[in-house]
């Protein structure tokens, strides 16, 4: 029994002492020190991100394994943890204001327990080599969700939201277990590694049917159409932290989990299997999100088809099946933590103000509120793939993955999703043009939104600007990604 | 007459499609949550004959399927606290009357 | 000779036009005008040295010691490089009729600066609007025009072409207050730009086989140790008649290339000189001030074309088709024109048909010239046409404009009468009348001669066809002489001056412009202009028969006007009444507007642009909008998927994993 | 080849399993559902006791039938009005209900039906890992033992209580 | 970094942006804007003269033997950006570019003073500024990425613009136009990822670099006919290439002034330019093979836009039209692959850009006195504001093509060229495709002289149309200047047509011309 095995797990381990921290913070600090814990767990989270970026979390500089290959973790790995920390900490500063409200005090503390543990659950999943860890890492992401859902408890949609989320989480990991069942029945392990070698030469229906179960159940969590339904109710319904949490950091996370597992345990079937189904699904993903983000009114809503489409195109990472498809699926996630968490910001502080959340709210803003206009315009910008914000490099940098393969078929692919980008560019400008064109006899009024507000979206709309124009970000990521353990899965 | 795998099989399988039936089919939410579990039994089930009959040399099936019923658990729990939560609010646990948000 | 006159010459004009088009409106009315007649009286005196240095300096660069006039290039600089070979270079050609040219825009240009300073103002001495604009323009028109005539090439004759069709636009719509007047210039404008788009594409046709624009090296070959001096040589034209032959592709739709860019280039001319069926923006363009009517309209720019076929002449030599079409086209014209001068009751409507049909008799001049007849009688003929027609319509055109300025209208109905009131104008009409008629010793009758015997001596259809229409030609210019000033005056309503005689001003030009035409016909022309520069001797070739046939038909001509219309009778109404239609059609130019504007607005207009216009709305852009649209529309299509059931919500779940699956199978199956 | 006895036993097995499932998700009174999960979970359980995983069989009964089955009953008991006990269904959701699950049989039983070479083998005659085995690899680290999954599902655990105590508690 | 003076096109705008976030009142803002302007204007000049002192430098040293040839560009400079993928921010000038440098400047120079008196200036000034660095980066960059990023950041402050000080339908006009404009920098990012992916030989060192894009010449011939049309669509859009230019009409009817000016003037140029730039100058086999295509394509535009202005009532519209009959005559004279046609078309962008600059300045500035910009509903203005209508007939003229102003020389070399290249073609049995499309395109000088004439006629002559316009005053002193400046540059390039045309021609690339055999 070899317990230093654990200490493999830094981030994990740093993480779960936040959460101790948290946790016994809240329970034994009297109440006027518990307002500070936003601070404290922002703080915090800020420390580990740091420690992550500045001290190589101690030494994670080549790819390392634990638990006899059942956890692993490599400095491509240690970098989405990063990336997932970063965003961790915007949403806990945009949160503070909403966690010290009225109704919230009673549950501050378990908010911020129940969000860290979600991310535990997602550094699970990322780090998995075994699908018992990767399920379980899975409903620790997804299940005390559920209940952060269902945190508003004064608001109706709240409930509906962490129901229909709730539902749908357990019965597409019914389906998701159905077809890991499959798998383990033809491979007999439920380690990715071994799970690899037995599949060599297996490329039977049961396969398919096991690999499209899987895809379903982890393509719920990524909001990929068809299994995308819940989405839009849920991230209307919840609170716009969790929302922002969930539309950012659950998806970023689980995308970079579904790359692993696609590569590591079915790699040998990229061409002949997935490849095509992540094909049709990026297609339908993309456009079905489009469409329905058309439609829509609630700001919420509407950035939940946003980010439905979004997770699309973070699926050309994937598809496109090399390092410089995974360096920039990992930028794109980077910069879309950052243009998402802005408007989330934005919408969270006009909601927090003035409780509306639709976009012929926003009608005027930019005469009243110039600044969150501002802000919320950049976001849509850099969302929409505007240059010089973030979201045209990121996107671009995707696309370039993608077109490395030069079949015909991915540029057929990659011209879909660049045909939509126009629908997508179409609706991020009706938020501009209600905010700066359109004009309503009841504008929300001028208001000075909270500290800790200002701070988060200054942090996203710096970040909006300066990751695509500052190169070495992307360089270091895509010198990470040619380094990692991933290449050597798309050589075979 | 030999009892194979395949016979173990189809006992599970349609626990799943019953549950699936059930989970698509029935109003009450706690009877949705019923056939859920009806459906992770299944999977659970599937696992072990998995185990039992090709690998019998491991226990992964079978520890999985230990996990998978802490899990069902948990989910359970969970569930069922979210559905009395709603329960206060509408006084009804019928789950096509909880479509306020659409389109 | 130095070529700072002839830069003088161009330059002086075009900077009065820019200082007078800046400055002009900060200026006195009377300053404006002075300072343009001026410019233009120096202009007038450089050309005139220019043209007289050229004729009788004996210089070695202007003639040559055989006594051949020879073409000098008195400067050329390079202005827009095509290619290596293609340039656009603008300069100053100097050759007879070149020099025969200059004279007569400048003076022409500068009688009507000298007559406008009476006639652009009324009677109490106010000066019309725009008063210095109009010399701006006029300062304009003069630096096209001689730029024109200068071309070293036919790309800067092109340029100059386009330049002039501007001055005229402008000053056709000098009142632009009017609406006739700016539909006239409209018309104009683009009636002409239609025919230089033939132009244009007969340039690029001819250019590309020849691989040049100079003139010099389509028609002439350069005099030996001299530089830039050349003589008209038919081999050059042969050399390029055969450069066209040798080409893969020497015939297009039955004709031969070289035929096809002569005719386009000639399209270009039948445009600017109103041929049929270009001509139908002349009439209206009497819209504009009289004296640019004169000036633009009757004496310069109208003849453009057929100064570019004689530019060309040697090319067309090449081709006997080409010449025919110029031929036919002419004589066409000159009868159509002659025929509605007769019904007119404008009087400029009469001069304007009446320029038109002279103008035909030069084309016909032109299309009937062969070195083997007389020496290319025609082209001397129709040069020398040329010039005295200038002289005498423009005197005929500031005559009709002291008429106008006297009566305020351009009907002959509300004339008559007027010999006793106007008598300067009176008799300098009449000598003009006269020189147009034929009628020995005027001007016209010289010319008008040569170019019957040159006819005569091509064919005998064309001599007699072109002798009908001289006659016609006295007939309707005695008939509006007599209009004019005979029958019975009308009453002067009280509180009216009588019409009288307009100031100096606007006496000077027409007694000059009269001397000129009394005694023009007496100048040696074919010594100082014939095809290939060599000298000829009319005299030499002067048939009596010719010559006395025309002035009986004239004389007769002249004579039925005059029991018609010396005075008010009843003959003209029962001549009328006896061909009703023919009158009507003649009155009404032969429906040819009116088919004009059945082209372009019926069908252009309402059934090509509108269509494409509405094409574009609803189908292009309706395209362009339904896909917004069908975007939207199935954004509605498949809003029911997110119902806000759970249960639909997993169902399609299933069924999406499960059509994954299965169609992935089914794919690898 | 099987005893006879065995096989008996295995077809009444799965004729429960089978009928009690249909049961669960047919009856109207919710509380006959639960019972008839709960029947459905003890088949399931002698099932596992069938295939020798008697832990697991112990496991199954415990949390299962003892645990969730009674919080379905309470949760029932709870949200139930009186009378107000059974559900119509609509048939056209039954129609699509029946589609789907139609469909994943036939499509999840076809692809097994595909390897049935594979499948069709008979129970081997190993032994089935005792408890001692299970312990140990419930806090091994190395291959084939689960210390990670079970510290990692404690934390899981933890949070769900945490979550359904926030979830659950009035205010 | 600094040392490269091409960059400063880029740093001055973005100083401007930063200046006017300091400014507190109009005044403040209008001086930056004349400032920065007068600024790149200068700049722009000195790069102009430094650039012929080099070549010319560069000449005497091939007739000395220290040299050998002529670069393609000057200044070029590369400072890497995004190593792994070998993205640089690379600069380079030729003839061309400055050309549009140049245009560039003057018409944000004229712009800044025909928004004299807007509403909002600061927001205003700040997407206008904006959209001029874009446009500067475009020009100034060889970098197909950094081209690419400029060419949408000029793009996207369109919507704004349009959207917020624009009239009329100005929300769905802005909507269509930048999503059309962005529709078509769909296909030119696969194009010119495309391009990136097959810009070095097998095993070579993938580039973005134009210039060594070309010097490889490394695109398979499959591949070329991809992504010819790809890049070629691309930057036809925003060259208002028949059938996607619809953009335009609605797009400039709704676009204030100086968005108008900038974006008829500039904007549009970045698709003729990108064309030729881009999709010719790497492909030209393909260009060739298919150039066919894209032939019928703008043939079409040239006489269907001034067709439809023919009929229209609104100023913007029949201008809008005149943009894209003579912007599709700038693609269809880059199409010829002619040395002299392609010239011309780059004239013809410089012309096209000032002109249209200079009608869409007078436009609104009659608009903006008349409230409307209906032809119907005026006339007679040259009564009334004689100084605008002389421009208004001054850019007519020029638009026509009269001698002496840009227009004229712009489309007699295209013209000479196209027929060149299509009279090439029907000799060598090629088809007479070329040929017969320039004669159609030539038909263009007199449908454009109808449209012009009508305006000119219905608006400026004729009787005072509403008696309320004659209380209407003439032209200010900032409205002179920016017309001024505009009419000045116009008759500069029609009067001294040669000293462009040799700017430009002088930088065509040779190799182009030997590939394709036409040299």
């Amino acid at each position: 029994m070899d317990y230093a095995q654990f200490l493999a797990m830094k981030q994990e381990i740093a993480l779960l002492v936040v959460f101790l921290i948290v946790f016994l913070y809240d329970l034994f600090m009297p109440e006027r020190s518990r307002r500070a814990l936003p601070a404290v767990s922002a703080v915090l989270m800020l420390i580990v991100t740091a420690a992550g970026f500045f001290c190589d979390y101690f030494g994670v500089s080549a790819p390392t394994e634990a638990f006899a290959g059942m956890y692993a973790t490599s400095p491509v790995i240690a970098t989405i943890k990063n990336i997932l920390n970063i965003g961790m900490v915007i949403v806990l500063i945009q949160s503070a204001k909403w966690a010290n409200s009225e109704g919230m005090v009673m549950r501050r503390g378990e908010f911020y327990e129940l969000i860290l543990v979600t991310l535990f659950g997602m550094y699970l999943m990322i780090s998995a080599r075994h699908f018992l860890v990767f399920v379980i890492g899975l409903e620790c992401a997804s299940l005390p969700l559920a209940a952060m859902v269902a945190f508003d408890k004064s608001r109706y949609e709240s409930h509906e939201a962490a129901i229909k989320y709730i539902l749908t989480a357990v019965f597409s990991s019914a389906i998701f277990l159905m077809g890991l069942s499959f798998v383990y029945g033809l491979a007999g392990s439920l380690y990715f590694d071994n799970i690899y070698m037995a599949l060599m030469g297996h490329n039977t229906k049961m396969l398919v049917v096991a690999l499209a179960f899987v895809i379903a159940g982890i393509g719920f969590k990524l909001s990929l159409v068809p299994f995308h339904l819940w989405t839009a109710d849920t991230y209307q319904g919840a609170p716009t932290s969790v929302t922002a949490y969930l539309s950012v950091i659950s998806k970023g996370a689980t995308a970079f989990a579904f790359l692993t597992v696609l590569a590591q345990a079915f790699g040998l079937f990229y061409s002949q299997v997935w490849e095509w189904m992540l094909y049709a699904l990026i297609i339908l993903t993309i456009t079905v999100g489009n469409l329905f983000a058309i439609r829509q009114r609630n700001m919420k809503r509407f950035l939940a088809f946003s980010s439905i489409s979004q997770a699309g195109y973070i699926m050309l990472g994937i598809i496109a099946y090399n390092a410089l498809g995974v360096a920039a699926m990992m930028f794109y996630i980077l910069v879309y933590i950052f243009s998402n968490l802005a408007a989330f910001g934005v919408i969270g502080a006009i909601e927090n103000a003035t409780g509306r959340v639709s976009m012929d709210d926003y009608n005027g803003l930019y005469k009243t509120n110039p600044r969150l206009a501002f802000t919320m315009m950049l976001a849509m910008f850099s969302l929409a793939g505007i240059p010089p914000f973030a979201g045209f490099f990121s996107k671009f940098f995707i696309f370039t993955g993608a077109l490395q393969a030069a079949s015909p078929a991915m540029y057929v692919l990659v011209l879909i999703a660049l045909i939509n980008t126009i629908v997508s560019l179409y609706y991020y400008l009706l938020v501009v043009k209600a905010m700066f064109i359109k004009d309503d006899e009841c504008v929300i009024a001028p208001f000075r939104s909270a500290c800790s507000e200002r701070i988060g979206m200054w942090i996203a709309v710096a970040g909006i600007i300066f990751l695509g124009l500052v190169s070495p970000i992307y360089d270091s990521l895509i010198a990470i990604a040619q380094s990692s353990e991933l290449s050597s899965f798309f050589l075979k | 007459m030999e009892i194979t795998a395949l016979y173990y099989l189809v006992p599970s399988l349609i626990m799943f499609c019953c549950g699936l039936y059930g989970f698509l089919t029935r109003r009450n939410m706690i009877a949705m949550l019923i056939s859920l579990e009806l459906m992770l039994n299944g999977v659970d089930l599937n696992f072990v004959i998995f185990n039992r009959f090709l690998f019998p040399g491991q226990m992964e099936g079978m520890i999985f399927t230990l996990f998978g019923i802490a899990l069902a658990a948990a989910e359970t729990a969970l569930a069922i606290a979210i559905i009395i939560n709603i329960f206060r609010w509408v006084n009804n646990i019928d789950i096509r009357e909880l479509n306020q948000m659409k389109f | 000779m130095s070529p700072v006159i002839p830069v003088i010459i161009l330059a002086l004009p075009l900077f009065m036009f820019i200082f007078l088009g800046l400055c002009g409106s900060k200026m006195k009315h009377p300053v404006a005008g002075f300072l343009g007649t001026l410019g233009l009286g120096v202009v007038m005196v450089l050309s005139y040295y220019t043209a007289f240095t050229y004729f009788f300096s004996g210089a070695p660069e202007f003639i040559s010691a055989a006594g051949e006039r020879l073409q000098c290039v008195m400067f050329d600089q390079t202005w827009l490089q095509f290619t290596d070979t293609l340039y656009i270079s603008l300069g100053f050609f100097l050759d007879p009729i070149s020099a025969m040219m200059l004279v007569v825009i400048t003076t022409v240009s500068f009688m009507v600066h000298l007559y406008s300073l009476g006639y652009m103002r009324d009677h109490h001495g106010v000066y019309e609007i725009g008063f210095q604009r109009f010399y701006a323009f006029l300062s304009l028109f003069t630096f096209s025009m001689l730029g024109l005539v200068v071309a070293t090439n036919i790309f800067q004759m092109y340029i100059f072409w386009e330049l002039v069709g501007v001055s005229s636009y402008l000053l056709i719509g000098f009142y632009y207050r009017k609406p006739s007047a700016v539909s006239a210039s409209k018309k104009a404008f683009i009636v002409t730009r239609f025919a230089d788009l033939g132009f244009l594409i007969g340039i690029l046709i001819l250019s590309f086989y020849t691989g040049t624009f100079d003139f010099t090296l389509l028609t002439s070959a350069p005099v030996e140790g001299m530089s830039g001096v050349y003589h008209v040589d038919i081999n050059t034209a042969e050399g390029i008649l055969s450069t066209f032959t040798s080409h893969p592709a020497p015939v297009f739709m039955g004709a031969s290339v070289l035929t096809w860019a002569l005719v386009l280039i000639f399209m270009g001319g039948m445009g600017k000189s109103a041929m049929m069926p270009l001509h139908i923006w002349l009439p209206d363009a009497m819209e504009g001030p009289t004296p640019v009517s004169a000036l633009i309209h009757a004496a310069t720019m109208v003849v453009a074309g057929v100064y570019l076929v004689a530019r060309l002449f040697p090319l067309f030599l090449m081709e006997e088709s080409a010449l025919v079409i110029v031929t036919v086209v002419g004589a066409l014209t000159a009868f159509y024109a002659a025929v509605v001068a007769c019904t007119q009751i404008d009087i400029k409507r009469v001069l304007a048909f009446s320029t038109i049909s002279q103008i035909a008799f030069m084309m016909v001049a032109l299309g009937v010239a062969r070195p083997e007849h007389h020496e290319s009688l025609g082209y001397m003929a129709s040069m020398f046409h040329l010039f005295t027609h200038a002289m005498f319509k423009a005197l005929l055109f500031l005559g009709a404009g002291a008429l106008i300025h006297a009566i305020g209208s351009n009907d002959y109905t509300a004339m008559h009468g007027l010999r006793k009131h106007m008598p300067i104008t009176h008799w300098t009409f009449l000598i003009g009348c006269l020189a147009i008629a034929g009628i020995i010793p005027f001007s016209g009758f010289f010319s008008k001669d040569e170019i019957l015997s040159a006819c005569g001596s091509y064919s005998t259809l064309v001599y007699i066809w072109m002798s009908l229409v001289a006659g016609l030609t006295a007939f309707y210019m005695f008939r509006l002489y007599y209009l004019i000033f005979w029958w019975k005056e009308h009453e002067i309503p009280a509180g009216h001056h009588a019409p009288h005689d307009q100031p100096w001003t606007m006496s000077l030009p027409l007694i000059i412009l009269a001397a000129i035409s009394c005694v023009a016909g007496f100048i040696p022309f074919g010594k100082l202009v014939s095809w290939n520069g060599e000298p000829y001797d009319f005299m030499a070739h002067f048939d009596w028969g010719v010559a006395s046939v025309s002035l009986a038909v004239a004389v007769a001509a002249i004579a039925l006007a005059t029991v018609m219309y010396r005075k008010e009778n009843a003959l003209p109404a029962k001549f009328k009444n006896a061909l009703p239609n023919l009158w009507k059609w003649a009155h009404l130019r032969f429906y040819w507007d009116e088919l004009y504007m059945f082209i372009t607005h019926k069908i252009i207009f309402n059934g090509v642009c509108r269509a494409l216009a509405w094409f574009d709305r609803h189908i292009i852009d309706g395209t362009m909008d339904a896909f917004a649209a069908i975007t939207h529309k199935a954004s509605d299509v498949i809003k029911p998927m997110q119902s806000g059931q759970v249960q639909m919500y997993t169902w399609l779940y299933v069924i999406g994993a499960l059509l994954l699956g299965g169609i992935t199978i089914l794919c690898l199956m | 080849m099987d005893s006879v006895g065995s096989i008996i036993l295995f077809v009444i097995v799965a004729l429960s399993i089978v009928v009690f499932s249909i049961l669960a998700v047919t009856t109207r009174k919710i509380l006959r559902a639960a019972t008839y999960l709960l029947f459905t979970l003890f088949a399931t359980a002698v099932v596992y006791f069938m295939l020798d995983y008697q832990f697991l069989g112990a496991v199954q009964i415990a949390v299962y039938a003892g645990g969730i089955v009674v919080l379905f009953v309470f949760a029932i008991l709870l949200t139930s009005h009186p009378g107000h006990n059974s559900e119509k269904l609509a048939s056209k959701r039954r129609v699509l209900g029946l589609i789907a699950s139609l469909a994943m049989l036939f499509i999840a039983g076809g692809s097994l039906l595909a390897r049935c070479g594979a499948l069709s083998v008979t129970k081997p005659d190993v032994a089935t890992p005792d408890m001692n085995q299970i312990g140990t690899a419930m806090m091994g680290v190395g291959e084939g033992q689960y210390l990670l999954p079970f510290e990692a599902i404690s934390v899981l655990l933890l949070a769900c209580i945490i979550g359904g105590i926030v979830v659950a508690r009035k205010r | 970094m600094f040392e490269n003076i091409l960059i400063y096109f880029v740093i001055i705008p973005l100083v401007m942006l930063a200046a006017l976030g300091l400014c507190r009142n109009i005044k403040q803002i209008r001086a930056v804007a004349v400032v920065g302007s007068l600024g790149l204007i200068a700049l722009s000049t000195v790069v102009l003269l430094q650039y012929l002192d080099m070549r010319s430098a560069i000449d005497a040293a091939i007739a000395a033997g220290t040299a050998t040839e002529q670069p393609a560009m000057l200044f070029t400079n590369t400072w890497t950006w995004f190593a792994p993928l070998n993205i640089h921010l690379a600069v380079g000038v030729d003839g061309i570019s400055i050309a549009m440098l140049m245009l560039s400047s003057i018409i944000v120079f004229a712009g800044s003073f025909a928004s004299w008196t807007i509403k909002q200036p600061k927001e205003f000034f700040l997407w206008l500024i904006l959209l001029s660095t874009g446009v500067f980066g475009f020009f100034i960059s060889v970098d197909l990425f950094t081209m690419f990023m400029f060419y949408e950041v000029a793009l996207i402050p369109m919507y704004l613009l349009i959207g917020v000080w624009g009239s009329g339908k100005k929300n769905y006009s802005a909507m269509k136009l930048t999503l059309m404009l962005m529709g078509g920098s769909a296909f030119l990012m696969l194009g010119l990822i495309g391009i990136y992916y097959h810009s070095a030989p097998e095993g070579g060192q993938l580039t973005w670099n134009l210039l060594e894009i070309v010097d490889n010449d490394a695109i398979p011939h499959g591949w070329q006919q991809f992504l010819f049309p790809m890049t070629f669509v691309g930057f036809g859009v925003l060259g208002a290439m028949f059938p996607f230019h619809t953009w335009s009409p609605d797009g400039h009817a709704s676009a204030p002034t100086a968005v108008s000016m900038l974006h008829a003037g500039v904007l549009m140029k970045l698709g003729g330019y990108g064309c030729f730039r881009v999709a010719i100058y790497t492909m030209p086999q393909a260009a060739h093979e298919l150039s066919w295509i894209f032939l019928i394509l703008t043939g079409i535009s040239v006489v269907y836009g001034a067709f439809c202005a023919c009929v229209k009532t609104d100023l913007k519209y029949i201008n809008a039209y005149s943009s894209v009959s003579h912007c599709g005559l700038v693609l269809f004279a880059i199409l010829m692959l002619n040395e002299t046609a392609m010239t011309g078309a780059i004239m013809q962008m410089l012309s096209h850009g000032l002109m249209t600059a200079l009608f869409f300045a007078l436009i609104g500035m009659i608009y903006g006195r008349t409230h409307t910009r209906e032809i119907t509903e005026m006339g007679g203005m040259m009564q009334i504001m004689p100084y605008l209508s002389v421009c208004y007939v001054i850019a007519g003229l020029a638009s026509l093509g009269l001698p002496g102003l840009s227009g004229f020389v712009a489309e007699m070399t295209i013209f000479v060229g196209s027929f060149q290249a299509g009279m090439a073609d029907f000799l060598a049995g090629h088809g007479s495709l070329r040929l017969v499309f320039t004669l159609v395109a030539c038909c263009s000088i007199v449908i454009t002289a109808v449209y012009i004439l009508r305006v000119v006629g219905k608006l400026l002559f004729g009787p005072v149309h509403d008696d309320h316009h004659r209380s209407l005053t003439d032209a200010t002193w900032w409205e002179r200047v920016s017309t001024v400046s505009l009419i000045v540059c116009v008759a500069a390039i029609g009067c001294f047509p040669n000293f462009f045309s040799n700017l430009i021609k002088f930088t065509f690339d040779p190799a182009i011309f030997s590939v394709l055999g036409l040299k």
